[in-house]
């Protein structure tokens, strides 16, 4: 029934008729305006089936035209689930239908709809698992069944953002209501942020109908939006949704790709109310939509709604639309007025002087459709008797468009967020705000306010009490007007169930009157059990017109009040709300050393090693194993080296750096030598090791700390911390950043090094094992640790991390004819493992002790107190369930076992390997593993699980493996 | 069309079945009272009810039946744990959740999808392999798995190595399951109220009478209840009912957070945890993306949700997901769990005779919940602590005999 | 200043650590506190141009130095270091340095954008020869990039990085924000370049093409680019 | 997002800072007993309202000491930690030097 619908002006205000838009719908071609929305343009060529519904799969259409159902979810190339009632028009779009097998207009599994009977409430929770695994199958069918939209899995997001945003107050709706509030907060000298999800500020000025003629909306309209457009202090965001409302007036709000986070010094909810539908057989058809709907289509995009109207009207906005509909060439065949009579309101009274036909006291009994549920074709009603029900068969009135207006709830999402609470009026029949959170502020319809005129004052107080709150002076606060129309807004009981059923509660979730009754008969008659046994509210539009019906038909079913009943609170976002508005630009820092990029060029493998990148290897992956073995040699041969920039650095400074080393780590400290390095042990205070390093004792009162890459950061914490409680007189500062560092080692390292610094004895006697120097390297002020994690002679050297690409480059150049080569962290992981040295997190896991850890040689028991002292004590007296030995394959030729394979004896697991490699230099395998205590000794031997469960033995061999009398290192 | 559902079809009249009696007068004594109408402590009352012969009890919660974390779980079985005691522990669970539509004649919609949790780091391999080969040796179907079959198990993920934190492997769970987790609560209910167990919602405990060290009542805003014999099953909230019982917990109160995508077809096979990126996606039967991320940053005791994690979650989600750039947040929620230093719960007798501690479930015990109802009704019923349970002894934290589970968190290198 | 013609980042010992990025965008670099810094990308009228509007400039290489401890302050001020009562202000010194008290204990001081050094360097070679309990030195020159955020657009770019509100009207001049930038810990200082907005930027030196990056693209939309110290000196001392 | 007022740097969003826990006294840990250790380190009050507690800023490494409410969320004040620690804190118990 492809047909113009377009209205002529002043119709249509959010559409520019100059610039048509050509888009396609299920591939067929259509022409629009620029400003429609997909569900206008449509509309306007008389299309008005958008989408199946999720179960029946009925044909749904328009019903809010506010982008608050699901009936209106279509597909988009890249994005499902788009609201065709918002989202605009664009050239050459491409837009189709979701959920339906088949096309939209022929969906065979519309034929679910004929067995709704045998899929009550809950059904799938009652059948499908009989027999054995049945469920296996059914759930094939269920899940092709499910879900709506479809998602393109070659999609990529596009450039999306965020931005932080600061006001004094943030208004959120530019309806009357917010209009009015923001302009007075402004006055009152706020800074103010008014956001509104519409193109258009305005809210129900611009399309609903205040009284008999329009023109007092309109003109209001327009002074409202030129005076806050205007205003200096007014920041207007329309086309913004205020996605939710968080802890501290923690605010989103998105528009296009961007999310703003708005900090609020107060804010205000003017955020309207929902209207909601009336309960009646076919209450879904294509054509029956919302009177509010109806106005917007009329009004905001100049589309004539339908041709034959009836309005079911119970408020006095009911004839608001009749007279739109007449004013826009609508035939209205008749007002269906649920109450007694139209009522005292100024639109009623006009439409009744403009003679239109009026029902009072009827009720719907059904809609009638034509074959194929495309379109509503005429409306049954009958007069309700005495008892209320329907009194004899009815009349039918032939109409193609069926407006709804039978009352309100409010649009509370962030006051639901903020734990505002809201209760059922049993007076005006609607939910009404019973408190409020600090800082925030309702006005308008949300705030029970309908006539304009309170509405406006409403907002104004509002406005002023906000900028109040702010810090600003508003003047005197005034307490909220009363609303004598409130009371007639909405209809207690606007429902007609039907034998038939097809009387929807919830569209989203094809819901008939008769499931939530019976699901409170299955004994879900709690509203959050009946919530989540009936699925009612849970869908895309999360109850936002479900809700109220679903609750009255509970408290109906159980003899309560509603309020017995309850309600379940609306949680975030507001929506819709895109992934990729949450995460934004998605930060992700990364951690250089000043080598980086000489590692890139060396052709380094890198590898993540907490916050950095390090060299895994040099070489590429393929060459993973040689390139390793390569480095180890070259270590062992020659000389190497490595980047150890990532290495954690602490500075321990002042007259009680001593103490406090010897509380924070195992160890001893105050008689270590100025010019020595000694090992650092850390466990916590359950006695579980958690770092380890070197301190270098620089000067009496100054240490120089190493900490584990990984764990640097929360051990400067965790010291400074400490450092606040303990007030001994120390400063502690993290210079992890500042120093870079590198570790020579190989036999020839002495003599590369002796070549690029000069003012330092390099000989054994002037600089020995575990000594510490300060001096100039190629120039360079560095700091040299003769350490020997590695095994070999080997320097640490610490410089500046200004100066350490220079340093890398004066060593690599200077090396070359000693035949130096970089190397990554795989192959100083063999060296240190031919030295028996632990890897703290590797070797060591989040519960191992100590002594567990072999490392009870580390341990100053005489102290008075270190951290962890007293758990470790506990530990050791209850005596430890696993050691960390030192071990090799009793047949050499075996398979080296991987980190992480389990030592066990039979169904038993005693521990597992930490650390294995076979070691070129030993011509072994040599490795790591925790073993039972029993099994602890040298020469006893343990059963490691391995590849495809094959058991290899080990024998527990002393540490270190290489060099064990430390001549190579200590030469 | 199954037969279960021919007679709603056929009937002229709905055939109501009422699955829970309306809710009983408290009566002044009971044999035992839980705690915590949650699925862990209506999981208790049933097996009480049906293998022990206990039927005199009490299932007392503050709100409706099933409403705590029972309701806010992201619905997820697995038996892949670190320790052997976890994995004996959660495996008995697993096998117990494959057969509780058969013992419910109520489907709880357990669906067998495979669990993957993703190594971004050599470290994270570590941690993988170790739980695989734990997991291979105690008859557990774990194992290690690098990108190549990765593509073959979740061809809809990216691999490609160009992220932050590319995927280097991942262990490979494949009995990994979700299930419809109100239905599991609503099963244990309606099971255990036809045998006699006496549901009392909306009845909140004010506090806990005993004599010389025996726990002998319970008060309620409704009344005062005697029994012997407690339950204390209200993860949450534990150490608040522990203080009234007079003893404290090693946990802290954490809220943990998920949300729900609007529903979408199905095209999300696996079960996929990120424990770098502190992310886990699954797609339920309704097709909507069920998201989780880390716990929250500090002690609270209240539900609201927050930003940053919805903001956090998405931006990690997106490295893995790209393609779901487009796709809409349904709605986000918090419940409040049970922290422990060892990462592992607490199940058994109290330093209170008779009163009994089902708690620190470190996410919301979902997954434990027919072993841990199980196994404290065995316990309560025969005084003797099942093996399953007893290494999760309250008394552990006083030797400083921390379980492993905790190893799994070492620092990475 | 010790400017002595165009010279190549790594003929130097320091080197600034993102002198590959400046390399690529075509930098042209002289030398200050014996390291290379870009004086100009181009043309510099424009980069005068770009650096009222929006741009970006790296003064890694320029003299600076902190001094913390509980006696820092006060030592400091020995060495006629004009430091107020309040923390998180950068003070201005006599030659247009900057003494930023970041804490009771702990002031950083920046040089100016000439480069000289002199009173960074007079209390590194004073402190450094007699330690004194309670006051030490920090090396800031190797821990933390230094970049400079300047143009009118400056504030809108900064509130896509940072929570803090950095507009004029809000963070006054001399201000300081210890705070998250782009998701790494920065030093946020306000000193405009006469009337046009500039803040100081400096954060863990590994993070300095991470940050630079990020900086990079939030500019974007308003038109950001590079621009060498010869542009800001000209902005900040016209004639 | 909580806004929690740093003594050393202002109001701020909370995701600048890193939680520590509750303050609590430690006992003499050379004269208490097991249970008493047991309990200072791994038991928790865990308590349902206002408790005081550990916080830093992570952008400056700055502890501090807050009081807030568990159940509301509410942050009652914030002052620095000297406020709470004035003494120097020793250990006595055998205090001869121990080269392990």
């Amino acid at each position: 029934m492809a047909r113009d619908n377009r209205l002529p002006p002043p119709h249509g205000v959010l559409i520019d008729r100059a610039t048509p838009v050509s888009f396609t719908f299920e591939g067929r071609r259509y022409a629009g305006f620029a400003g429609d929305t997909i569900a206008s343009a449509l509309a306007a060529n008389g299309r008005w089936v958008l989408s199946r519904s999720f179960k029946y799969h009925r044909p749904r259409g328009v019903l809010t035209m506010a982008g608050q159902d699901a009936n209106s979810l279509v597909q988009l190339p890249g994005e499902p689930n788009v609201l065709a009632d918002r989202e605009r028009i664009v050239p050459e779009m491409a837009v189709t239908a979701q959920n339906c097998f088949g096309s939209l207009d022929r969906d065979w599994a519309a034929v679910l709809g004929r067995f709704s009977r045998f899929m009550p409430v809950g059904f799938y929770y009652k059948a499908f698992y009989k027999p054995g695994n049945a469920f296996r199958f059914w759930e094939r069918i269920i899940r092709t069944m499910a879900g709506l939209g479809r998602v393109d899995l070659n999609a990529r997001p596009g450039y999306y953002d965020k931005a932080y945003g600061f006001c004094d107050v943030a208004v959120i709706g530019g309806g009357p209501a917010g209009l009015s509030a923001a302009l007075q907060a402004a006055g009152a000298g706020a800074e103010v942020i008014l956001v509104d999800e519409n193109p258009m500020l305005g809210g129900s000025l611009a399309y609903a109908r205040f009284d008999g003629d329009r023109g007092r909306a309109e003109a209001l309209r327009a002074d409202l939006a030129t005076q806050a457009t205007a205003h200096p202090r007014i920041t207007v965001r329309t086309d913004a949704v205020a996605q939710a409302l968080f802890a501290d007036n923690w605010l989103p709000v998105t528009q296009g790709n961007r999310m703003y986070k708005i900090r609020a010094g107060a804010v205000v909810a003017a955020t309207g109310s929902l209207e909601q539908h009336a309960v009646f057989r076919n209450n879904d058809l294509p054509g029956v939509m919302l009177g509010s709907a109806a106005q917007r289509l009329i009004r905001l995009y100049g589309v004539r709604p339908g041709a034959r109207a009836v309005v079911v009207a119970a408020n006095d906005d009911g004839y608001g639309v009749a007279l739109d509909l007449a004013e826009a060439g609508v035939a209205v065949a008749a007002v269906v007025e649920l109450r007694a009579d139209s009522g005292p309101g100024a639109m009623a009274l006009a439409a009744v002087a403009r003679g239109l036909r009026v029902l009072p006291g009827h009720c719907v009994m059904e809609a009638q459709t034509s074959r194929g549920h495309r379109h509503v074709t005429g409306l049954v009603v009958a007069p309700l008797d005495s008892g209320g029900q329907p009194a004899g068969a009815g009349e039918r009135i032939a109409c193609d468009l069926v407006c709804m207006s039978t009352g309100y709830a409010p649009n509370a999402p962030l006051i639901y967020h903020a734990g505002g609470a809201l209760a059922y009026d049993d007076e005006t029949a609607m939910f009404a705000i019973n408190s409020l959170p600090d800082h925030l502020f309702a006005a308008g319809s949300v705030n029970g306010s309908f006539d304009l005129d309170a509405v406006l004052a409403d907002g104004r107080r509002a406005g002023r009490a906000a900028a109040g709150d702010a810090g600003l002076d508003a003047g005197a606060a005034s307490d909220i007007p009363g609303d004598p129309l409130a009371v007639d807004q909405s209809h207690a009981w606007p429902m007609f169930p039907h034998p038939g059923g097809k009387d929807f509660v919830d569209f989203d979730e094809d819901l008939h009157y008769a499931d939530i009754v019976n699901a409170t008969l299955d004994g879900y008659d709690d509203i959050q059990l009946l919530k989540r046994y009936s699925t009612a509210g849970m869908g895309p539009s999360q109850g936002r017109h479900s809700a109220v019906a679903a609750v009255r038909i509970a408290a109906n079913a159980t003899g309560r009040a509603v309020n017995a009943v309850g309600t379940t609170t609306t949680r975030p976002p507001v929506g819709p709300l895109k992934f990729a508005h949450l995460a934004g630009r998605a930060f992700a820092s990364v951690r250089r050393t000043p080598m980086h990029h000489r590692h890139l060029e060396a052709g380094a493998h890198m590898m993540v090693a907490g916050p950095w990148m390090r060299p895994a290897w040099y070489g590429a992956a393929s060459e993973r194993d040689a390139a390793i073995r390569r480095e180890v040699r070259s270590v062992h041969g020659n000389v190497g080296l490595i980047d150890v920039s990532t290495l954690g650095g602490l500075e321990i400074r002042g007259p009680g750096a001593a103490e406090f080393l010897e509380r924070m780590y195992t160890f001893a400290y105050r008689k270590q030598p100025v010019g020595r390095a000694r090992y650092v042990l850390m466990t916590d205070e359950t006695g579980v090791v958690i770092d380890d390093g070197v301190a270098c004792r620089l000067h009496d009162r100054h240490y120089y700390v190493t900490a584990t890459t990984g764990g640097v950061d929360g051990v400067y914490r965790t010291m400074l911390r400490h450092n606040a409680q303990w007030g001994l007189d120390v400063d502690v500062t993290n210079a992890t950043a500042a120093w870079c560092g590198v570790n020579i080692a190989g036999p020839e390292s002495r003599v590369v090094l002796e070549l690029v610094c000069r003012n330092i004895d390099l000989s054994p006697a002037g600089f020995p094992y575990m000594g510490v120097r300060e001096g100039r390297v190629a120039d360079i002020p560095c700091r040299l640790l003769r350490v020997g994690f590695v095994g070999e002679l080997g320097y640490e050297v610490h410089a500046p991390a200004d100066h350490g690409e220079a340093l890398w480059d004066a060593l690599m150049e200077f090396g070359r004819e000693f035949g130096i080569k970089p190397f990554g962290v795989e192959a100083q992981r063999v060296l240190r493992l031919e030295k028996g040295h632990i890897i703290v997190g590797q070797d060591t896991d989040g519960i191992t002790t100590p002594h567990e850890a072999g490392l009870g040689w580390a341990i100053a028991g005489a102290k008075p107190y270190y951290v962890g002292k007293r758990a470790t004590l506990i530990q050791k007296q209850a005596g430890i369930t696993r050691r960390l030995v030192g071990f090799t394959t009793v047949d050499p030729a075996a398979p080296v076992p991987e980190e992480c394979h389990l030592v066990v004896r039979g169904q038993d697991i005693l521990g597992r390997v930490t650390s294995a490699c076979r070691s070129e230099a030993l011509g072994r395998v040599i490795g790591l593993a925790y073993v039972a205590p029993d099994q602890a000794a040298p020469g006893s031997r343990f059963d490691i699980k391995i590849q495809g469960g094959r058991i290899v033995e080990g024998e527990v061999v002393p540490t270190p493996f290489y060099d064990p009398d430390n001549w190579r290192q200590e030469m | 069309m199954p037969f279960g559902l021919l007679k709603y079809g056929f009937a002229r009249k709905y055939p109501a079945w009422r699955q829970f009696p309306p809710r009983p007068d408290l009566k002044p004594s009971y044999d035992v009272v839980v705690i915590g109408g949650g699925g862990h402590g209506l999981a208790a009352a049933y097996y009480l009810s049906r293998y022990h012969g206990i039927t005199n009890i009490a299932v007392l919660d503050k709100g409706y039946l099933g409403g705590g974390n029972t309701a806010r779980n992201t619905a997820i079985v697995r038996s892949n744990y670190l320790t052997p005691e976890g994995v004996a522990f959660y495996d008995e669970a697993l096998r117990l959740f494959q057969g509780l539509s058969h013992e419910f004649e109520f489907n709880i919609l357990y669906s067998e999808r495979g669990h993957l949790t993703l190594a971004h780091t050599d470290a994270a391999i570590r941690t993988s392999r170790w739980r695989a080969e734990v997991n291979t040796h105690l008859g557990v179907d774990s194992r290690l798995v690098f990108p190549e079959e990765i593509a073959r198990i979740e061809p809809t993920m990216d691999l490609s190595r160009g992220v932050r934190y590319p995927v280097l492997g991942a262990l490979y769970h494949v009995p990994g399951a979700i299930a419809r987790h109100d239905a599991v609560a609503w099963g244990y209910a309606i099971r255990a109220a036809e045998r006699g167990v006496a549901l009392h919602p909306m009845t909140e405990v004010t506090g806990i009478e005993q004599a010389n060290g025996r726990v002998t009542g319970v008060v309620t805003d409704r009344g005062t209840v005697k029994c012997g014999t407690v339950i204390q099953a209200v993860a949450g909230m534990s150490s608040v009912v522990a203080k009234m019982a007079g003893f404290k917990l090693p946990i802290r109160s954490i809220p943990l957070q998920a949300c729900v995508s609007q529903p979408l077809k199905p095209f999300l096979n696996t079960i996929v945890v990120s424990g770098s990126l502190h992310i886990y996606i699954s797609q339920s039967s309704r097709g909507e993306l069920v998201m989780g991320s880390a716990s929250d940053p500090y002690a609270l005791y209240s539900t609201r949700s927050s930003l940053e994690f919805t903001e956090g979650l998405m931006g990690h989600l997106l490295e893995l997901f790209p393609f779901l750039g487009e796709v809409k947040l349904m709605r986000q929620w918090a419940g409040i769990t049970d922290m422990t230093p060892d990462f592992a719960p607490v199940m058994g007798t109290t330093p209170l005779d008779g009163y009994h501690i089902d708690a620190g479930w470190g996410t919301w015990g979902f997954k434990a919940t027919p072993a841990c109802g199980k196994n404290m009704a065995a316990l309560v019923a025969t005084g003797k602590v099942p093996d399953l349970i007893a290494p999760f002894a309250l008394e552990r934290f006083y030797r400083f005999q921390l379980l492993g589970e905790k190893g799994a968190a070492s620092v990475g290198h | 200043m010790a400017d002595t013609g165009t010279i190549r980042p790594t003929d130097r010992l320091r080197r600034s650590f993102l002198y590959r990025v400046l390399e690529e965008a075509g930098a042209s670099f002289t030398e200050i506190n014996g390291a290379a810094v870009a004086t100009s990308f181009g043309p510099v009228e424009d980069e005068i141009a770009a650096a009222r509007i929006m741009a970006i400039a790296d003064l890694s290489p320029l003299p600076r130095i902190g001094c913390k401890g509980c006696g820092a302050l006060d030592r400091a001020r020995e060495h006629d270091v004009e430091i107020g009562d309040d923390n998180n202000v950068a003070y201005p010194q006599a030659e247009g340095e900057l003494a930023a008290r970041l804490a009771d204990t702990e002031v950083l001081i920046l040089d100016s954008l000439g480069g000289a050094g002199t009173l960074p360097h007079r209390i590194e070679a004073e402190w450094s020869l007699n330690s004194v309990d309670g006051s030490y030195l920090v090396n800031r020159q190797g821990a933390s990039f230094w970049f400079m955020v300047t143009g009118r657009h400056a504030p809108g770019m900064f509130a896509k990085l940072c929570a803090v509100d950095l507009q004029p009207a809000k963070f006054p001049l001399g201000a300081i924000a210890q705070t998250s930038v782009a998701q790494t810990n920065c030093i946020v200082i306000r000193a405009d370049l006469g009337e046009v907005p500039a803040y100081h930027l400096l954060g863990d030196s590994a993070s300095a093409e991470y940050q630079w990056g990020c900086l990079l693209d939030a500019t974007g939309e308003f038109g950001g680019q590079p621009v060498g110290i010869e542009a800001l000196r000209l902005v900040a001392w016209p004639g | 997002m909580k806004i929690l007022n740093c003594p050393l740097n202002g109001p701020r969003n909370i995701a600048e800072f890193i939680y520590g826990g509750e303050v609590t006294q430690m006992p003499d840990p050379n004269a208490c007993s097991d249970a008493e250790w047991a309990d200072y380190v791994l038991m928790e009050n865990n308590t349902a309202g206002v408790i005081r507690e550990w916080w830093c800023h992570a952008a400056t490494a700055y502890w501090f000491i807050a009081e807030r409410n568990t159940v509301t969320d509410e942050i009652i004040r914030t002052c620095p930690a000297r406020e709470v620690f004035q003494a120097r804190v020793a250990f006595d118990g055998p205090a001869e030097e121990g080269e392990g």
